[in-house]
């Protein structure tokens, strides 16, 4: 026989104006299982808090129904208010009759017996409650962080700076990203690398980072603070212990005419190769599609000079595995495929250049050493064209959202050129100018007004090469009373959109977060839980979210790293028990769940596990499914999908479920 | 029979999830917006949670319409619990009418937190739509027949 | 062999007759079967939809209602014009319920939308295409610019055909044939379309461009699908001319003509005949 | 003796399976009846032919009927090994422990010994659909909602609750089934109308998805009650909603899609 | 008691009269192509009289699958109870039982009087009123001979009719309440003699009845029973069983029932329902163990408790071959067939 208390809150007169809370009270008094019932004008206060602790202690109350305002606003207060007083705080109900009582109906009997009907509803439910106690989840003191792009590097300084270890993986040879590809960062026009290269070296040199550059994640198990990683370090062919970097190989290396990534193309390097000069770390890898010795079974040229001895070809991929207790995502993103929009001609036309393309350019360590010149033959071009949203808020054909960065760059690059080539001439089409953010507006104002570069505002049909090699840029102008306008330029510059990363479904897949249709990562919410995902304990940072900025995709980086090191910086996790659990029961059941893991794909957070259940011997009796607390963030989906009834959820049980509904309908 | 219907009060029962639908009837409360007292809200973490079982309690035990309201769609507090729930009634709503169980007294609604005006016109058109058809009086006779010589002494 | 629907429309009764007569002459050759709607209707191509929105679904739903009546799966509408309303017409009945029983009621006829509708090229592609490879007997081995116009690939969203701004399968047709297909700017440019008598001047300057430049690039022919393409082009072509102050003498075929001089049908089963601009024997 | 009576037979004597599940003769020339077969003579009695319609496949969950050690043959029927097939993807038996063998038409014995020879074995061996259930379920739908609560529950008032329907069900191997759960109680525990349609609710829920149309839970309702209409009426819906592709992982109601259509959610 | 002959044509308007007087009538009636009991409200609702038996045994008339023992309310901290009054059941006639049905009487009212007096069952029983009709044929299934039956055996009926050759149908009286019944049409009868032995009458109906020659005795499967506890039959026998409750619910002597309650908040109401030794939870303790833990122990249980202990207890033999428990198992487990094999052990 249960003995459960219940307060009624007048709420001053936000209850009582309404709801007759005196007969709720007394109503309640008869109900079964009630010990205890009174109202009182201001439950919340400190005397009606008293009054509930004076209560539980002198009539000994194993449950607790306090009906007043919304739980989901003094819930805490009554739970802790038990609590003090020694009762479980999880057998402490709240039954809501304000918000969903006297605020919404006139003061009347039917408004009475509504409160009446939900406090016979909870008693009903508080009867079946369970003392619960808060989980505590051990956490491991370190942090993956996966990708080494500005972002990346970030999170890992903000987070070893605290004092944590962190382990970053970069899956190029050398950590730095796209931002070690810029010319100039908009709207500063600061040298990207001079302000990049610094932190490069910070991260090297960190005690407390760990870093596996040319390695990728390759699973991740676990769950937050316990996560399991295992990376692959792909085999460099370099003994990096050996190396000293003096860089002798990569010029002695017959094989110099392969494309480089680094340069997108524009310029060459080796088969042994450093990305650009100032990576870290600073040691080669040998390129093994494009390497003699490993297509053709000749060469070993590198071998032969290194002084060290540092080439080893037989190296093989080695896995490593590390426990962190968190996890920051930082993979970045890519440029469309220009074979989106095929009448731009990319690739057909060697003028024709991405805006990445074109960073290289005006980069003073790119191919032309910062200077403009043409791909296809060198020369300075006069007339520039650049193109703004390629692919960009396009849905028919490339993307329907807006990259963000195109406005900015694309006007960073237009000065740029106007700032290098003084007599030249450059020419923006343009759908909207979003110049939002920090001295951004004022930037593209100086493009326009200062460098003098002709925006006009309307799309491109088509960029042609005439019969004698002239680009002819076709498009309209929307301002001129949509007029045609055909420019003649020397060179193409196309904003292509940011697009995820190619690897990004198949990493959200090892790591159990969401992505959204254009395989960005998810955030837990959009707006208040930005650089968390969905998963506790892996959290997302920079343009692998969506295209960001330098300065955004810093911000969400040591965001992401406070929301680590604030996790990192408990012994233990402490949640709320309203998880999902699989019952035990007498042998030879010793569980109802038969095992057939079919909730394992229901649950949104993969808190489902196998268990063995084993007797004394170790020999296995039964597998079945176990919830892992750490996981399970309670939303039951699992518990009304279970065929047998095997698993329940925590504070919202079957038991509670089914009493609360019967007794809503119980008067008659 | 208008009489009669006006005079009956139906009851229904609300199961809702925690973090739209209960946030918006709060918020129907915050903004004083008045509606029918015929509606009890049963407060579940998610419509993820809420079994199919106890929507037949509700009807065995009285019930003449039931409203399920949780987040809209790629709004779930938990990701997917409202698009695994809307596969379950999808499934559930066919079989029961098939059944000639009364499918019109079931209500599903998505009503967000911030649709407290939303709730209110939920909970009044649901009622005045159960009002009209009347008291599930059919439900409630099977509910309560045991057997058959029974029926003399009811 | 199933047999295709055919809806010849007005331009291939009047101005575009060789396209009706190289489409009819392909088939024959191939043997593959096509039958004509029976008591077809306008399109109501460019009138229509710019004034009554009703009529404009009212005119093709007919269409396609007999068709299905007659029991065709398929049916082919060479005009690119005609092509466009059909199956516009078609995708906005199956995607709008109401809108699908307003018309059937307008006109009177069932329209379940189970009918598919091909341009000319998709048709090729579907039956002609994949005998070609043995078929060409006289490969023709000259330069052509592919000209699609504006109707035979947009809107995209509702045709679902091919590459809007960068259409390829006329290109793959001519490659088949023994022809090179040119890279040219001027596929999906606007030939001036019905403006061909209010305002043949503009017809003229539009025209010229894009003769002027499959000219430049060295294409010997132009290759269309549409006939108000082919008579812009070749019709139009005095007034193409002075626009461009130049004598242009590039010849404009029919997709279906090209295929047909490859497999070695007469010219005259062609209508090549029928031109203004000549047509070289090659 | 059939030559693959024989083959069992022989089978059985060299310890290839320590036990054979199949059919044999049953108390009337009309009907066969399940045969477990634990030696070579046994195997005589084993028939195969279109009288034999028990899914066997409910005794493959059945652990106390069958030897610890060895493996265990099954001859089978192409709706045992539908229901053999699902059994694997709900982990419920072990790779390896079942020989599932099927009879052909001249009496060629053929082994299917994994997951990917039952699926391949049942695509080339199609189940027509029976039109007799086909058209009563049209004649339900054309009813009224009225008429068709009068059927069921004039219809369901007769069930005794014997679960023969449960028990006959290979995927009904739940070692505490819902109607056994009583807290909360689930399900009325006696057997009149409500408690009736409620477990028939219950039981054709747990079958979305699953149910492999074999009919075990008609054949074995002693009144004969046609509830095998409810599972084939949900298979038909969940084809018509989400396709006839049953996800690789999971069932159809433990995945979602997030273009999910329906029209009844305001 | 009276004897009395009938034409075969006045048996409806006989039955008519029956209905005409208030009772609830439960006669076999064929619904796609099953006959089982069903209530009826005409004659012709009646089915054909071509079948052997019916899918449920009459036992439903007076234990049926679910009834309420009391209902209760509660107001306040008082506590009403409502027990269903006797006069409450209505008056029940079992319209063309056949005689296993009316024997299965004998051994259910032994277990619901043994120890306590069931007065809900004693009540319905004393409300109904048998009127079987004797075999004319009999099937594969059928063995009532073999356990003290027969297919014109009277013992548990209130009436038992024989449809004989010569277009009259005997109508032999056994109980008063039969007698009520036949007195509700009085101008259909003429009385007939005495059935003794010798008598013509006596030959007719045994020439009517159908042959079904016993295949063992009673005293023989005891015998066996009494060291077959521990016999590997129960195994052999049962491999096949799904553990259904079909048998049980069919059987016109299993009595097992199972107590429930319904309970809504303030008011409710406990349950009586049929329940049966083939499920596993029929035995299974709190404590996880299960004294029949396999369906090898509730097969053995089943026979044992109706051919060992009821004839022990009881003297009944819990059952009366009718074989209504091999027709509806899912999996054709023949009673008639593993009886015969323990017979002959």
């Amino acid at each position: 026989m249960s003995k459960i208390g219940v307060f009624i809150c007048h709420c001053g007169e936000n209850i009582s104006a309404t709801v007759d809370c005196a007969r709720v009270a007394q109503a309640a008094a008869e109900m079964e299982g009630v010990a205890y019932a009174t109202d009182y004008k201001y439950m919340c206060s400190e005397p009606g808090q008293q009054l509930i602790r004076q209560a539980i202690r002198e009539h000994n109350l194993d449950g607790v129904v306090v009906g007043s305002c919304s739980p989901r606003m003094h819930e805490p207060t009554f739970r802790r208010a038990c609590a003090e007083a020694g009762l479980n705080p999880y057998l402490c109900e709240i039954a809501n009759l304000r918000e969903h009582c006297s605020w919404v109906h006139e003061k009347g009997e039917a408004t009475t017996q509504k409160a009446i009907d939900i406090v016979q509803g909870l008693v009903e439910k508080v009867r079946r409650n369970q003392p619960l106690t808060p989980i505590r989840v051990p956490v491991t003191k370190k942090a993956l962080v996966i990708g080494g792009g500005i972002a990346g590097i970030q999170a890992a300084l903000d987070i070893a700076n605290c004092g944590h270890r962190v382990i970053l993986v970069e899956k190029e040879p050398s950590i730095g990203g796209h931002m070690a590809q810029l010319s100039e960062t908009f709207p500063t026009l600061d040298c990207s690398q001079c302000i990049l290269t610094p932190r490069m070296v910070e991260v090297a040199q960190h005690p407390n980072i760990t870093l596996y550059t040319y390695a990728e994640v390759e699973s991740v198990e676990g769950f937050i603070g316990n996560f399991k990683a295992t990376i692959r370090l792909k085999a460099k062919s370099v003994d990096e212990k050996k190396c000293t970097g003096c860089g002798l190989c990569t010029t002695k290396c017959p094989n110099k005419k392969i494309p480089g990534e680094f340069n997108e193309g524009l310029g060459t390097r080796t088969a042994i190769y450093v990305p650009f000069p100032q990576a870290v770390p600073n040691k080669p890898v040998i390129d093994k599609e494009h390497c003699n010795y490993y297509q053709k079974g000749k060469c070993r040229v590198c071998e032969k000079f290194c002084p060290t001895g540092a080439i080893t070809f037989d190296q093989p991929d080695q896995f490593i595995t590390e426990e962190v207790g968190a996890i920051v995502v930082t993979t970045g993103f890519r440029v469309l495929p220009t074979s989106f929009f095929p009448e731009y001609g990319y690739g057909r036309y060697k003028d024709v250049i991405t805006g990445i393309q074109f960073e290289r350019l005006a980069s003073a360590s790119g191919p032309t050493m910062g200077e403009i010149r043409r791909p296809s033959d060198g020369t300075v071009p006069k007339k520039v064209v650049f193109i703004a949203c390629c692919g960009s808020r396009d849905p028919a054909k490339g993307i329907p959202y807006c990259s963000k960065i195109c406005c900015m760059y694309t006007a960073k690059h237009a000065m740029l050129y106007q700032h290098k080539v003084h007599d030249g001439e450059s020419t923006v089409f343009y759908m909207d100018i979003r110049a939002g953010g920090k001295n951004y507006e004022e930037f593209v104002r100086r493009a326009i007004e200062e460098d003098k570069v002709n925006y006009v505002r309307g799309r491109v049909a088509r960029v042609y090469e005439r019969a004698d090699g002239k680009l002819v840029v076709r498009g309209v102008d929307t301002l001129l009373g949509a007029q045609q306008v055909e420019i003649e330029a020397d060179m193409v510059v196309l904003a292509t959109a940011g697009v995820a990363n190619p690897g990004a479904e198949e990493l959200a897949q090892k790591l159990h977060i969401s992505y959204d249709p254009y395989h960005f990562f998810a955030e837990a919410h959009p707006k208040l839980r930005p650089v968390e995902t969905n998963t506790a304990g892996i959290y997302l940072a920079g343009a692998c979210q969506a295209p960001k900025d330098i300065p955004e995709t810093v911000a969400t980086a040591s965001g992401a790293a406070a929301k680590v090191v604030s996790l990192l910086s408990q012994d233990d996790l402490v949640r709320e028990p309203l998880v999902a659990v699989v019952n035990r029961c007498a042998p030879p059941v010793y569980s109802t769940c038969v095992g057939c893991f079919l909730c394992q794909t229901a649950c949104p957070y993969q808190a489902i596990e196998r268990e063995e259940i084993k007797d004394r011997q170790g020999r296995v009796i039964k597998t079945v499914a176990k919830v892992n607390p750490g996981l399970c963030q309670g939303c039951g989906t699992c518990v009304s999908f279970c065929r047998s009834k095997a698993i329940d959820i925590q504070g919202y049980s079957n038991e509670q479920m089914y009493a609360e509904v019967n007794a809503l309908l119980n008067h008659e | 029979m208008d009489e009669n219907k006006a005079a009956f009060e139906p009851r229904i029962i609300a199961f809702v999830c925690n973090w739209c639908t209960y946030a918006g009837a709060d918020l129907t409360g915050t903004s004083r917006i008045k509606y029918a007292t015929n509606v009890e809200i049963v407060r579940f973490p998610c419509t993820g949670r809420i079994d199919f079982m106890l929507l037949l309690k509700a009807f065995a035990a009285g019930a003449d319409g039931i409203i399920v309201s949780g987040c809209h769609p790629n709004d779930c507090h938990y990701t997917s619990g409202n698009f695994h729930a809307r596969r379950r009634w999808i499934v559930f709503r066919g079989l029961l009418d098939f059944l000639g169980i009364d499918v019109r007294r079931i209500h599903y609604y998505w009503v967000s937190a911030a649709e407290g005006a939303k709730w209110a016109e939920v909970v009044n058109q649901t009622v005045a739509e159960i009002r009209e058809l009347g008291p599930y009086t059919e439900y409630k006779k099977v509910a309560n027949y045991i057997e058959e010589t029974e029926a003399a002494h009811e | 062999m199933k047999e295709t629907g055919f809806y010849p429309g007005c331009s291939l009764q009047a101005t575009s007759r060789e396209y009706n007569e190289s489409v009819r002459a392909l088939a024959r050759h191939l043997s593959l079967p096509l039958r004509e709607i029976e008591d077809w209707n306008c399109c109501g191509a460019t009138a229509a939809h710019s004034m009554n929105h009703e009529l404009a679904l009212a005119l093709p739903a007919r269409v396609l209602a007999l068709a299905e009546a007659q029991g065709m799966e398929e049916i082919v509408v060479p005009c690119a014009a005609c092509y466009g309303r059909l199956a516009t017409t078609h995708h906005t009945l199956v995607t709008d319920e109401t809108l699908r029983q307003k018309t059937c009621d307008t006109i009177g006829m069932e329209y379940s939308g189970k009918l598919k509708i091909l341009n000319a090229v998709q048709w090729i592609e579907q039956y002609v295409e994949p005998l070609l490879a043995n078929a060409v007997t006289h490969p023709i081995n000259r330069k052509m610019a592919c000209y699609y116009g504006c109707l035979l690939v947009r809107p995209h969203k509702v045709l679902q055909f091919d590459r809007v701004e960068d259409p390829q399968s006329m290109d793959r047709l001519c490659a088949l044939c023994g022809s090179e297909p040119v890279d040219w700017a001027f596929k999906t440019e606007c030939c001036g379309a019905g403006l061909s008598i209010s305002r043949t001047q503009s017809v003229g300057r539009l025209s010229g461009a894009i003769l002027s430049d499959a000219a430049e690039r060295g294409a010997e022919a132009i290759i269309v699908a549409c006939p108000m393409c082919h008579s812009n082009l070749d019709m139009r072509r005095p007034a193409a001319n002075r626009s461009l102050g130049q004598k242009l003498d590039i010849p404009v075929l029919f997709i279906t003509q090209l295929i047909g001089l490859a497999l070695g049908i007469p010219r005259k089963e062609l209508g090549l005949d029928r031109h203004f601009v000549p047509v070289p024997q090659w | 003796m059939n030559n693959w009576n024989k083959q069992i037979a022989d089978m059985l004597a060299d310890g290839t399976v320590a036990l054979v599940i199949g059919y044999e003769e049953g108390s009337t020339p009309q009907k066969t009846r399940p045969l477990f077969c634990h030696d070579a003579v046994a195997a005589e009695r084993l028939v195969m032919d279109g009288r034999c319609t028990h899914n066997l496949a409910v005794y493959l969950t059945k652990k106390e009927l069958l030897p610890a050690e060895g493996r265990i043959g099954v001859v089978a029927t192409v709706n045992v090994l539908k229901s053999a097939l699902q059994l694997m993807q709900e982990n419920q038996i072990p790779e390896g422990r079942f020989l599932l063998m099927a009879v052909g038409p001249e009496g060629k014995l053929t082994e299917l010994p994994d997951a990917e020879s039952l699926r391949q074995y049942i695509a080339a061996h199609p189940l027509p659909d029976n039109p007799e259930v086909a058209a009563l379920i049209e004649k339900i739908d054309a009813m009224s909602r009225e008429e068709r609560w009068a059927y069921w529950q004039e219809c369901l008032s007769k069930c005794v609750k014997c679960y023969a329907c449960r028990a006959a069900c290979p995927l009904c191997y739940c070692t505490r089934c819902i109607v056994e759960d009583n807290r909360p109680q689930w399900i009325l525990p006696w057997a009149s109308t409500l408690p009736n349609i409620e477990w028939q609710i219950n039981r054709v829920m747990h079958m979305a998805g699953r149910c492999t149309g074999c009919g075990a839970c008609y054949a074995a309702c002693p009144l004969h009650l046609p509830i095998h209409l409810l599972t084939k009426k949900l298979t038909q819906e969940i084809n018509r909603e989400f396709g006839t592709e049953r996800p690789a992982k999971g069932n159809v109601l433990s995945t979602f899609s997030p273009d999910d259509k329906e029209n009844f959610i305001h | 008691m009276k004897n009395y002959q009938i034409k075969h044509s006045d048996l409806d308007g006989w039955l008519e009269k029956i209905i005409a007087a208030g009772r609830r009538v439960i006669a076999p009636v064929t619904e796609e192509g099953h006959t089982d009991f069903r209530p009826i409200h005409s004659p012709a609702e009646v089915a054909a009289d071509d079948q052997v038996q019916t899918i449920q045994s009459a036992k439903q008339a007076a234990f049926p699958k679910a009834e309420t023992l009391f209902s209760y309310r509660k107001e306040g901290t008082a506590v009403s109870l409502d027990q269903p009054a006797p006069e409450s059941y209505l008056q029940t006639v079992v319209w063309r039982a056949r005689p296993c049905d009316a024997a299965g009487f004998t051994p259910l009212s032994a277990i619901f009087n043994w120890d306590y007096k069931d007065n809900l069952y004693n009540a319905r029983l004393a409300r109904t009123t048998l009127v079987a009709f004797s075999c004319q044929q009999a099937d594969a299934y059928c063995f009532c001979t073999s356990v003290g039956g027969g297919p014109g055996e009277k013992k548990g009926c209130d009436i038992l009719v024989t449809k004989l050759p010569s277009g009259k149908a005997l109508v032999e009286v056994c109980t008063e309440k039969g007698e009520a019944l036949a007195a509700l049409a009085p101008g259909l009868f003429s009385e007939a003699n005495a059935v003794a032995d010798d008598s013509p009458l006596f030959a007719e109906k045994q020439s009517a009845l159908a042959q079904l020659p016993a295949r063992f005795s009673k005293e023989d499967i005891r015998r066996h029973l009494a060291e077959a506890f521990d016999s590997p039959v129960w195994r052999e026998q049962s491999e096949r069983c799904l553990g259904c409750g079909a048998c049980a619910f069919v059987c016109p002597t299993c009595a097992c029932f199972d107590i429930q309650e319904d309970p809504h908040g303030s008011h409710g109401r406990r349950i009586r329902c049929w329940d049966s030794c083939a499920f596993a939870l029929f035995t299974q303790h709190t404590s996880g163990h299960n004294p029949r833990p396999s369906q090898a122990t509730r097969w053995r249980q089943r026979i044992l408790h109706k051919f060992s202990y009821m004839p022990e207890r009881l003297d009944a033999t819990g059952c009366t071959g009718c074989g209504r428990c091999s027709r509806a198992c899912p999996v054709d487990m023949n009673l008639l067939e593993h009886l015969t094999s323990i017979a002959q052990k």
